[in-house]
């Protein structure tokens, strides 16, 4: 009804802006050309490798276990999720099939509070995304609670190295599962927190939702998994479909994206199934930190990794997706070939189209609801 | 050495500032300067309206020219060029025939100047003119008033009109 | 119209809650803070039993510290390093000497000695990989079995890069000269010296040099690398006296005969060619590619002739 | 209500001099005194800012910087000295100016926005008879002096040549001009119903009748759309676009450091105590102790204290507790987006102040004839 000036007339120009590598909202080293014509994003390109480090060329130059330190590093924000899932393929291609159900059973817990360490950096960041700054260090005070957790059983903060092919590097302390629940009975009602702080504040809402719809159809077509699927109104996730580890005994539910703001698969969504997966994670380890079973953490490790000549691709969900492990062995300590998924590059890849007729606030608002860390993109 | 009438010296610096910024309005080569310069010169009227005790007056025109008139005149000068290059630059044209026709206006101005019987008040009120424009607009200029009033309301709403978002 | 309504009163009830919240906060302040004041309270680290059993080790991961007395020198470590920041030297004493390498608090038999163990901490990423595979437990991050002897040290600073390189050994050069190896002293000397004025750094400067300038050829960097550590170690090794190597190409001043020059350089070299052999090669090669002239062979001939 | 010059003046007149000189030399006075205001309130109000940011979010804030050997003694109150350290440190910084940028405006645009707070200050009263010159326009002058700011913005984001910094100043300027729209119409109803442009005079109402945002339901909602419509003016969260550091990196800021950024700082901080001091006069009955309004007398031996001191210790209070919320917002606010700050302005709040305006017209016709 009401035709916009055909731009040629006015002899108006879109302005190419350069958002990164050094912006407070990329989430590290990404650099968004951005096609803007006023405020409105055009078009959006993601120019990544700023932190390439080499990771699969290098890694096959290194034996099976010094892979597994340099596996963690790629995405920082969940090493813990990163050395399981390498070492449940390493352990697919030694042909390890059954593991002490002591080791299992860490292995879950500790992913599962991984989980929601990184969810919670996630929350957090999206708030400062959006503007609100208290959230942010109310989720980094919780997730340090997790991470003097993790400090008391692997001994380091971030990067852990803990999870190894077959077995773990340590056992538990006595006391770890004390102080999980006593954990757990401290955050859940953070969450209500949070919820109340920024989830159902209106300005937050009116900031994400409808903002940045990804339909079912696009997600998949774009390959994006994790919460951001899952924001999407798809039930997909691998600890449900493709049960590793010992997932399939614990009751638990897959949250997805509702559309309860505004349409199904905006960015809201995508920020609340984050929420829900805390809950969903808690679920899970108030189930397993009371049965962790007795036994030795090391009696299935490998004195030595030394797989026959085999290919193995192995999944796991990681908080931000479904991350892969291609492993080749041509019979040797060193992998011939080692080629990883991650997820965060396959959701990065649909941003251009599902930001892209926004805003250049609803482009940060975005790239925040889909959680990325550059550390994986680039490896 | 007798002590020159502040007052007068302040009202001679403040049409030195309204010229002096005046003059650069039309002579600085590029746009945002001269606009920057007519900040001056409108705050130099103000401050004449001040003078004249007319203090609603000189807010007024802080508020319509300055705050608003000002801003949409550097907000569009930016906005219609590109800022990579940053050549924002005036020139002039047809310098003659300009110089002859402001020559001519001088002139005029001159002679309405010196043959116009000026009131002079030795002892102006100091009183607020607030009162007296609001009796006057509602008053004895309502009908101007409610016209121009009219005239806004329809800019307004055509500036509406031409903002709104496309509707299919 | 009453969702705008609505809208209102729901953003309104929600500013209302936040506030609440925040406001909370702010009021309980003396509870909520988690700050800690960081010079004057540290952080608790967590405490676990203090033993030799693997499963009471302390895993905090704050230094690495070797008990050198307990070190067999078996390499285990710097094998397993992934970055390659523990570099160790062993020593074995000659067959038949009675040199006494002393003995483990393990009651293990040391075979050799260990004069150099260092840990350059800037590098090491703290994967743990090392300790684990110590047959003695004599690596560890500083918190393992031996706490009581080393405190947990997670804020160690050092002024300059160099002052986080560690060196553990303890074998003095009296030791190394009763084992019989004045000739490993004399090369630790030779490379402190070196260290000291800098020629490492020359020898990468003038190798970067030559690859730039002939990276026509994508084999040189990697065969330029022995080539420039040439006058150190190849002394002894050459066959003919003749002082002639790739850097010697450098005076002609043409970059693309250059180019060709070395090229032939580095294939006299695969083919085994030396001295007065591989510079007529060279003439010859230049020659084919038509870019000899008179002054370029002249020196090249001049090199045969030993010093030029 | 006479002002603060007049009576300077008067003071001065013993000297014997020209009565020009002597109002030369009266101006200089309340001047330094308006920039000796700013720089307190900016110091202190930055210091308070991140105590008050720091506790809302579980943290300490500033702990170490202490005041010649004193750290502030109590745990929640150390590092009282912080705020002057940053001062001194912004003054010996390094003043760097891009190579592209129109340097003459990028050193003139801090200054606008200085004399823009430094201005309006003028007719800002600190307590009765406690102002520097008492305008008749009072309220009117206060409007006009704060849109002149935003030229400054515009200048500042312009001039830098980096295109972050031009964003911020398009947003600032559309944002800045907007929102005098809902403050003048909600100005206007408190004026219609006083009758009087003068700040005293509408004090003087309160205190005939009663406080502005107790008057009536309208001027209760008139209330919250000036103060919300303030906290846009000033640029602080929810409103802060034009800076919004998540985005913009720093906005209209992003190029300037040093002297200049902390001229920036002293105006945005004077400018939050302008708009809650006239908050504070308009809406919330000024110098007039709110002790009054229940009933509870001041003890006869304080009354020496009435006057100027007691009311600059209301006005004060009242004004410090508005700071105060705006820091409380910035705290608690995600950040709204350019075309949701718009509706705002203009499909909430300026229809809310013409209904008002109406409203408070239709009522006070009412109220006029009937009650009275």
């Amino acid at each position: 009804m009401y035709k916009i000036l055909d731009k040629s007339i006015i002899g108006a120009d879109e302005m190419v802006l350069n958002m990164g590598p050094q912006h407070p909202s990329t989430h590290g080293v990404l650099r968004l050309k951005i096609v803007t014509d006023g405020e409105v994003v055009s078009h959006i390109e993601p120019i990544i490798g700023y932190l390439h480090r080499c990771f699969e060329k290098h890694c096959e130059n290194l034996s099976y276990e010094q892979i597994a330190p340099f596996a963690d590093r790629c995405d920082y924000l969940a090493a813990m999720h990163m050395g399981h899932a390498y070492a449940i393929s390493v352990e697919k291609l030694l042909g390890i099939e059954e593991l002490p159900s002591r080791v299992e059973y860490i292995r879950v817990i500790l992913a599962e509070f991984q989980r929601i360490s990184s969810h919670l950096i996630a929350i957090g960041v999206f708030g400062l995304d959006v503007g609100a700054i208290t959230p942010f260090t109310w989720t980094l005070r919780d997730r340090e609670r997790i991470i003097d957790l993790f400090e008391q059983v692997t001994g380091a903060r971030l990067l852990y190295n803990y999870i190894w092919p077959g077995g773990l590097a340590h056992d538990l302390p006595p006391t770890f599962v004390n102080k999980a629940l006593e954990f757990l009975d401290y955050f859940e009602p953070q969450i209500e927190e949070y919820n109340n702080l920024l989830t159902t504040n209106k300005i937050f809402i009116e900031r994400s939702a409808d903002v940045g719809v990804m339909p079912k159809d696009v997600a998949i077509n774009y390959g994006v998994t994790g919460p951001s699927l899952r924001g999407s109104g798809m039930p997909f996730d691998l600890r449900k479909d493709e049960p590793y580890s010992i997932y399939s005994k614990f009751d638990f539910d897959v949250p997805i994206g509702e559309g309860l703001m505004g349409t199904v698969g905006d960015s809201w969504d995508r920020y609340y199934v984050k929420v829900l997966e805390m809950k969903e994670s808690i679920k899970i380890l108030r189930q397993a930190l009371p049965q962790i079973p007795d036994g030795d953490v090391q009696s299935a490790l490998p004195k030595k990794i030394r797989p026959k000549k085999g290919e193995i691709y192995s999944r796991y969900e990681t908080a931000r997706g479904d991350v892969g492990f291609y492993i080749r062995s041509g019979g040797k300590n060193t992998p011939t070939r080692l080629k990883m998924r991650s997820p965060a590059y396959c959701n990065l890849s649909v941003l251009n189209e599902i930001s892209a007729g926004w805003m250049i606030s609803d482009v940060i608002t975005v790239l925040g609801s889909l959680d990325i860390v550059l550390g994986e993109i680039d490896r | 050495m007798p002590i020159p009438d502040l007052g007068i010296l302040l009202f001679l610096g403040l049409c030195g500032l309204i010229v002096g910024s005046a003059f650069m309005v039309v002579t600085s080569p590029n746009l945002v300067h001269s606009a920057v310069s007519l900040l001056f010169t409108f705050f130099g009227i103000a401050a004449i309206y001040i003078y004249l005790y007319a203090d609603f007056i000189a807010a007024t025109q802080v508020v319509v020219y300055v705050g608003g008139i000002l801003v949409l005149i550097i907000f569009g000068v930016m906005l219609t060029n590109k800022i990579e290059n940053a050549t924002i630059t005036s020139k002039t044209h047809n310098q003659i025939p300009g110089a002859l026709f402001s020559g001519i206006l001088l002139l005029l101005q001159f002679y309405a100047i010196f043959n116009t019987k000026w009131l002079v008040n030795d002892n102006p009120e100091k009183s607020s003119t607030v009162m007296d424009i609001g009796e006057l607009l509602l008053g004895k200029y309502l009908l101007p008033f409610e016209v121009v009033s009219i005239l806004l309301l329809s800019a307004l709403i055509g500036a509406a009109m031409l903002s709104r978002k496309k509707v299919d | 119209m009453s969702e705008y309504i609505n809208n209102i009163i729901y953003g309104v009830k929600s500013f209302i809650t936040g506030m609440n919240l925040t406001l909370k906060h702010f009021r309980n302040k003396k509870d909520l803070v988690a700050t800690l004041q960081y010079p004057n309270e540290k952080w608790p680290l967590p405490e676990r039993n203090i033993g030799f059993d693997p499963s009471e080790y302390n895993v905090i991961r704050s230094r690495l510290h070797v008990d050198i007395d307990d070190c067999i020198g078996c390499l285990q470590c710097e094998r397993a390093c992934p970055v390659d920041c523990i570099k160790i030297d062993t020593i074995k004493p000659p067959k038949g000497s009675d040199f006494d390498c002393g003995k483990t608090s393990h009651d293990t038999q040391k075979k050799m000695i260990v004069p150099r163990f260092t840990i350059d901490m800037s590098e090491c990423m703290y994967c743990d990989l090392c300790v684990h595979p110590c047959p003695e437990e004599c690596i560890y991050m500083v918190g393992g079995p031996n706490e009581p002897k080393h405190e947990i040290d997670y804020e160690f600073s050092q002024y300059e890069r160099h002052g986080l390189v560690f060196e553990f050994a303890t074998a003095t050069d009296q030791d190394i000269i009763d084992i019989g190896a004045e000739d490993y002293l004399k090369e630790r000397k030779a490379k402190e010296e070196k260290r000291i004025k800098g020629e490492n750094l020359k020898g990468v400067v003038h190798q970067e040099d030559s690859v730039s300038s002939a990276l026509s050829d994508p084999i040189t960097p990697v065969a330029a690398a022995p080539v420039a550590a040439a006058p150190v170690a190849a002394a002894p090794v050459a066959a003919v006296p003749i002082d002639f190597n790739i850097k010697s190409i450098d005076f002609i001043e043409d970059k693309t005969v250059r180019g060709t020059a070395k090229k032939a350089f580095m294939g006299a070299k695969r083919a085994k060619l030396e001295g007065a052999a591989m510079i007529d090669f060279i003439i010859a090669e230049l020659d084919k590619a038509s870019k000899l002239d008179d002054d370029i062979k002249n020196t090249l001939e001049g090199f045969k002739g030993g010093k030029n | 209500m006479t002002s603060a010059l007049d009576y300077l003046i008067e003071l001065l007149a013993f000297t014997g001099l020209d009565h020009s000189i002597l109002v030369v030399l009266a101006i200089h006075i309340p001047a330094l005194a308006i920039f000796l205001v700013m720089v307190v309130n900016a110091t202190i109000a930055v210091y308070v800012e991140r105590k008050v940011a720091a506790f809302m979010q579980d943290r300490l804030g500033p702990m170490e910087v202490g005041l010649f050997g004193f750290k502030g003694g109590r745990r929640f109150w150390g590092g009282i000295g912080q705020t002057i350290a940053d001062a001194i440190k912004l003054l010996t910084k390094e003043d760097i100016v891009p190579d592209n940028a129109d340097k003459k405006l990028m050193l003139l645009a801090p200054f606008i926005i200085f004399i823009g707070a430094f201005l309006t200050f003028i007719a800002v009263p600190f307590s009765e008879n406690l102002v520097v010159s008492d305008f008749n326009v009072g309220i009117f002058y206060i409007i006009a002096m704060s849109s002149v700011g935003v030229i400054g913005i515009i200048l500042a984001g312009w001039s830098s040549n980096n295109k972050w910094s031009l964003y911020g100043a398009m947003r600032a300027a559309a944002q800045i001009v907007s929102y005098e729209i809902p403050i003048g119409l909600t100005l206007l109803l408190v004026v219609i119903v006083a009758g009087s442009l003068n700040l005293g005079d509408i004090v003087q109402w309160q205190a005939d009748n009663r406080w502005f945002i107790i008057h009536s339901p309208f001027t209760f909602v008139a209330f919250f759309i000036y103060f919300i419509s303030v906290v846009a003016e000033t640029n602080r969260t929810p409103f802060d676009i034009p800076e919004a550091e998540s985005e913009l990196v720093a906005g209209w800021m992003t190029e300037y450091s040093g002297f200049k950024w902390a001229i920036f700082f002293l105006s945005e901080y004077a400018n939050m105590l302008i708009v809650s001091i006239v908050a504070s006069v308009v809406f919330l009955g000024g110098w007039l102790s709110p002790l009054a309004i229940l009933n509870i007398g001041i003890p006869e031996s304080w009354m020496i204290l009435d006057g100027p001191i007691l009311g600059f210790f209301w006005v004060m209070l009242k004004a410090l507790f508005l700071v105060f919320v705006m820091m409380w917002f910035r705290w608690t606010f995600p950040r709204l987006r350019v075309d949701q700050l718009m509706y705002l302005c203009w499909k909430v709040f300026i229809p809310f102040c013409l209904a008002n305006l109406f409203f408070v017209s239709i009522w006070e016709l009412i109220s006029g004839t009937i009650f009275r």
